[in-house]
């Protein structure tokens, strides 16, 4: 019950300010529109690039929005109120994390075809992209979580939780990326796909412990 | 409500690496107000963060009887500090409720309005947390206290911002606490009445 | 047996660490200076030429033990962050938080003359393979590791425990790193990165004697280093401890 | 004398969290350190974007930063100190841009170099970028002004920003990095230089009138 | 100090489409405070502001004798509000330095430690002002007022969060500053005493 009036409230602070999940979409759009610009290339070199380009932004367009997962709940005081409940920390880590993903991995899962498509991606490849992004944005929401309860109370951590959190995201990025590029390249994408399916179970088991370790000695 | 104890021992709290203040003692037990007093930047805030479970001791401690387990202490035990916990882009129902759930209690939209209501909200209960004016965001977060019926509890400064009515209200709801075999530890400087209830009366000192 | 066990007690805490460490400084920066300097006249002046490379693999006395060191000094880091984190010794988070800057300085070595010999030797001074790849990488865990600390300066143990925790996470990240970027290159390049194909391309004593002595050399360095900023770090963060004042009337 | 103790005072806030300086090229590197990750391609294709993609990091990595302009000010109460004061709003507007630049912009152009090597971009066109830069980034910092200056009093208007000074900052990339492009092609980049100063001084004279035009009506 | 004049005439604010108040008058001369009360929610905040600079009226106005001119208004007014104005990175004094240069006051160092020595910062010079309690950050903001010298202060709630000590400091403070020729216009549910001292009191009321 606690896990869940947790989800809930998250999904609907998000909501409540729906530029939230709409705006990491525009955002991407507008990145993807500068790259032609600032390529003056064609349609050869972009098809080159796009899975990575694809990859690449929807880790950046969650990557910013990392920083609040936690800080925000910890300035307004909120935080005490689900710390101080007796709830288990770790679960209370996997709750934040799966309201993080439902209002900015899942939009952006369901953006990245219109994406691959400014992009000339093969058409071939758009399922294995939405099954990569699938398994890996809920990687980047856990792996968030980390970073957000380390840098809670400082004024200005956004960009030191991304150092913190990149050196993390590097294997997912290979990886997913990768299947893509694999698939892009006529190869079976399958190697790729469980590697990230493992690093998603790695994550579950040990970034929740994390995080709420760090929850832990920044309350103390 | 259980006959839970807590013992403040030979307590020290530090910012910057020294000690704030003298060491404190206290034994509460339910049925019993502390004031919590001092100058500004004495320590209270600290003093109370701690006991609640947001910091730590760098001396002494807090045990709470009868058995000394952290988890017992938060579930009967409710903090209200400087920065009050209500999410500025949820109504205050949703506030309500989200408090009440998190803390296990189930509750149906009448108890919270009335919840609301006690406190002076009745008529905002769609209005944003953040759409409201310093006390209102006070009173919201007192209107905490009478729904999760905790045992012990911690309030910083909370007569501050609220109006006159508000004062009183807030006043005789702490009596009726105590009265009720509830406790509560707090500091208040606008209040001189609270401190002539007091049942123990801590001023923090210089170490 | 008896004697172990006791001086691992003594180097628990933090006063007699600080009271033993300080006989041992000066030796050791004694022999990392020897070291360093025959090191490096062997290296540059004696050993003979690469018959591939010329003169251009010399950097190589620098290059190869900054990169040895740069990853043992993080395995220390995380070993010691273990031990900060579960059982708070104030010692470990000296050593740890002492350890990354001098970490991270053999790794920015290890980068930049890289990126120099790899000038003369591919023409370029960066390749995406997978050893730089993770180099790189693993400057950013060193940098993650000292951005919390200094971002929490204002409170010395919460900033030590979090930096603890993050170079814990990154302890157990780096096999993982490592693997995945060394599996990620291997299928797309690879010839031209086989010129750095291990230690088999060094057969020759008078080659690897340099390389052999500069090794120990970074190591006493680091030792000397490390310890010297782990005694200040202890100074600074025990400052109103009476063993700190008591040190200063002594000198 | 108000213009420099408002200066003064940004860049020394800045300046206490050091991070705020360093981070953003952190943050530019992680990227760059991305892109081959995603790519999984050699030097090839790394050199063709490379223009596209050290324009795009500087652009990202100020955007990022454009948000807290106003906003701490205005947050912490501090805004109405300076607007309040009989200062001249638009002049207070320049202030806090060349702030902004000097803490974000400079940084970003020494570090330039560094990246571009990272991404093999030909050295002929060094001193291209960091001219073509120098010129961009004040413009970058005076548009943000704006654009922080409209979101200022809302929660999380990051992403609202980005989508509002995007369309202004479209011309300013294609210029800039047209600039590099020619010059890798060996064509004389004289052209886009000369445009991007136009897009200087024009942001110079009007942007300060927008912001503070913004700040009025935020305040109203 | 210059004999400016504020009329406050027939003024009514708005939050979201409403107004909030009876109309409100006020003639507030150099010499004179004015006290503004009502309950919590009753809109004292937003009338403070308007009269700041930082809100408009959706009704009335203000006007300001001589010349209604708003930057000679801004000269001679000053307004700390519930967010304080202060820099949570810059140390108290640094603060304190750009607060007032800012307001086109040269200080030396010397005045500066002065000022916060008067509030009680003494020794803190150098502390940033996010390592202060909460009474102790009302103290560095109050410390403006001394060092500013403007005619017109306008507080909203000064006495929330200082200790005992403190409150008298205020309360004689602003006395000290009326006799002397300046005017305030303040909201304090906590201090009946200023209440009774008041020259115009204004009650918000329901329009
Ligand atoms: C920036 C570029 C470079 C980086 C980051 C880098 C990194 C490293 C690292 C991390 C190691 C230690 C490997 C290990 O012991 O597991 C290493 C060893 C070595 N590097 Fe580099 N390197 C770079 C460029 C070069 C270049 C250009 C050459 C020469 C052509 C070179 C030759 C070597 C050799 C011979 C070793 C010793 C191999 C061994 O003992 O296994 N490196 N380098
Ligand atoms: N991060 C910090 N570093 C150093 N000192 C700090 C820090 N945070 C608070 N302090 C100091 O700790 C002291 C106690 O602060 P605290 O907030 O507990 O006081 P308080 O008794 O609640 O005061 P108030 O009545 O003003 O609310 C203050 O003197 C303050 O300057
Ligand atoms: N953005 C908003 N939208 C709608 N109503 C608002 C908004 N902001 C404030 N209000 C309402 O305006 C009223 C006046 O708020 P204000 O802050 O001026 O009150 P106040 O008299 O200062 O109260 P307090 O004594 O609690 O400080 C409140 O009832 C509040 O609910
Ligand atoms: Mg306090
Ligand atoms: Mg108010």
């Amino acid at each position: 019950m606690r896990f869940w009036i947790l989800l809930q409230r998250d999904v609907l602070v998000a909501w409540r300010k729906k530029s939230n999940i709409y705006q990491p979409l525009v955002f991407q759009l507008l990145i993807v529109t500068m790259f032609p610009l600032g390529l003056g290339a064609g349609a050869q070199t972009l098809q080159k690039i796009a899975p990575a380009v694809v990859w690449i932004l929807a880790l950046i367009s969650t990557l910013i929005t990392l920083e609040n997962i936690f800080k925000d709940d910890y300035e307004d005081g909120s935080l005490a109120l689900y710390t101080l409940s007796g709830m288990s920390l770790p679960v209370a880590v996997i709750a934040k994390a799966a309201a993080h993903w439902l209002t900015t991995g899942l939009p952006v899962i369901i953006f990245a075809p219109v994406i691959a498509v400014l992009l000339h991606l093969p058409a071939s490849a758009y399922g294995i992209l939405m099954l990569s992004l699938l398994i890996a944005t809920p990687i980047f929401s856990l792996l968030g979580t980390v970073g957000s309860a380390l840098i809670m109370n400082l004024k200005n951590g956004g960009m030191l939780l991304s150092v913190l959190i990149m050196p993390l995201l590097a294997p997912v990025l290979i990886f997913g990326a990768g299947a893509v590029l694999e698939t892009t390249l006529g190869n079976t994408p399958v190697g790729h796909i469980t590697l990230l399916a493992g690093c998603f179970v790695l994550s579950l088991t040990l970034a929740p412990l994390a995080a709420a370790a760090a929850i832990k000695v920044n309350l103390e | 409500m259980q006959s839970t104890i807590l013992h403040i021992s030979h307590a020290q709290c530090q910012k910057g690496g020294e000690p704030l203040f003298a060491p404190v003692d206290l034994v509460l037990q339910p049925g019993e107000m502390a004031v919590v007093a001092g100058n500004n930047g004495s320590g209270k805030t600290t003093l109370l963060e701690a006991v609640a479970g947001l910091g730590s001791f760098c001396q002494g401690g807090i045990h709470f009887a009868p058995d000394n387990n952290r988890d017992s202490w938060l579930q009967h035990s409710h903090y209200i500090g400087h920065s009050l916990g209500n999410k500025a882009s949820l109504t205050c129902l949703e506030n309500l409720h989200f408090a009440a759930t998190i803390n296990g209690i189930r509750t149906n939209e009448q108890q919270l309005s009335d919840g609301l209501a006690q406190v002076g909200l009745h008529g905002y209960e769609y209005h944003y947390a953040n759409d409201l004016s310093a006390g209102q965001k006070k009173r919201l977060s007192l209107s905490r206290l009478l729904l999760l019926n905790k045992t012990f509890w911690l309030l910083d400064e909370p007569f501050v911002n609220l109006d006159q009515t508000g004062c009183d209200w807030l006043f005789d709801c702490i009596s009726k606490h105590i009265s009720q075999g509830g406790a509560a530890l707090l500091t208040a400087h606008d209040n001189k009445r609270i401190h002539q209830q007091a049942d123990h009366f801590i001023q923090l000192q210089r170490p | 047996m008896n004697k172990i066990v006791k001086f691992y007690h003594e180097m628990g805490s933090p006063p007699s660490f600080y009271r033993i460490t300080g006989h041992w400084l000066k030796p050791l920066l004694i022999l990392a200076l020897l070291l360093t300097v025959y090191g490096l006249i062997d290296g540059l002046f004696f050993a003979p030429p690469d018959y591939q490379q010329g003169d251009s693999y010399r950097i190589m006395f620098v290059h190869v033990p900054a990169a040895w060191m740069s990853m043992f000094i993080y395995f220390i880091i995380g070993v010691s962050g273990i031990i900060a984190f579960v059982w708070r010794m104030k010692v470990a988070e000296a050593v740890m938080m002492a350890s990354a800057p001098i970490g991270a300085l053999f790794t920015a070595l290890t980068l930049l003359t890289g990126m120099l010999w790899g000038k003369p030797m591919w023409g370029t001074y960066w390749d995406w393979d997978a050893r730089m790849t993770s180099e790189l990488i693993l400057l950013f865990l060193y940098i993650g590791v000292m951005g919390i600390y200094s971002a929490y300066d204002d409170d010395p143990r919460k900033a030590a425990r979090l930096a603890a925790l993050v170079a814990i996470i990154g302890l157990i990240n780096l096999p993982i790193i490592r693997y995945s970027v060394e599996w990620w290159t291997s299928i797309h390049q690879g010839a031209s990165i086989s010129i750095m194909g291990g230690n088999s391309g060094i057969k020759e004593w008078s080659m690897l004697r340099p390389l052999l002595v500069m090794a120990l050399a970074t190591k006493f360095y680091y030792l000397y280093s490390m310890l010297h900023r782990a005694r200040s770090y202890l100074l600074r963060t025990e400052q109103n401890k009476s063993w700190v004042s008591k040190q200063f009337i002594e000198n």
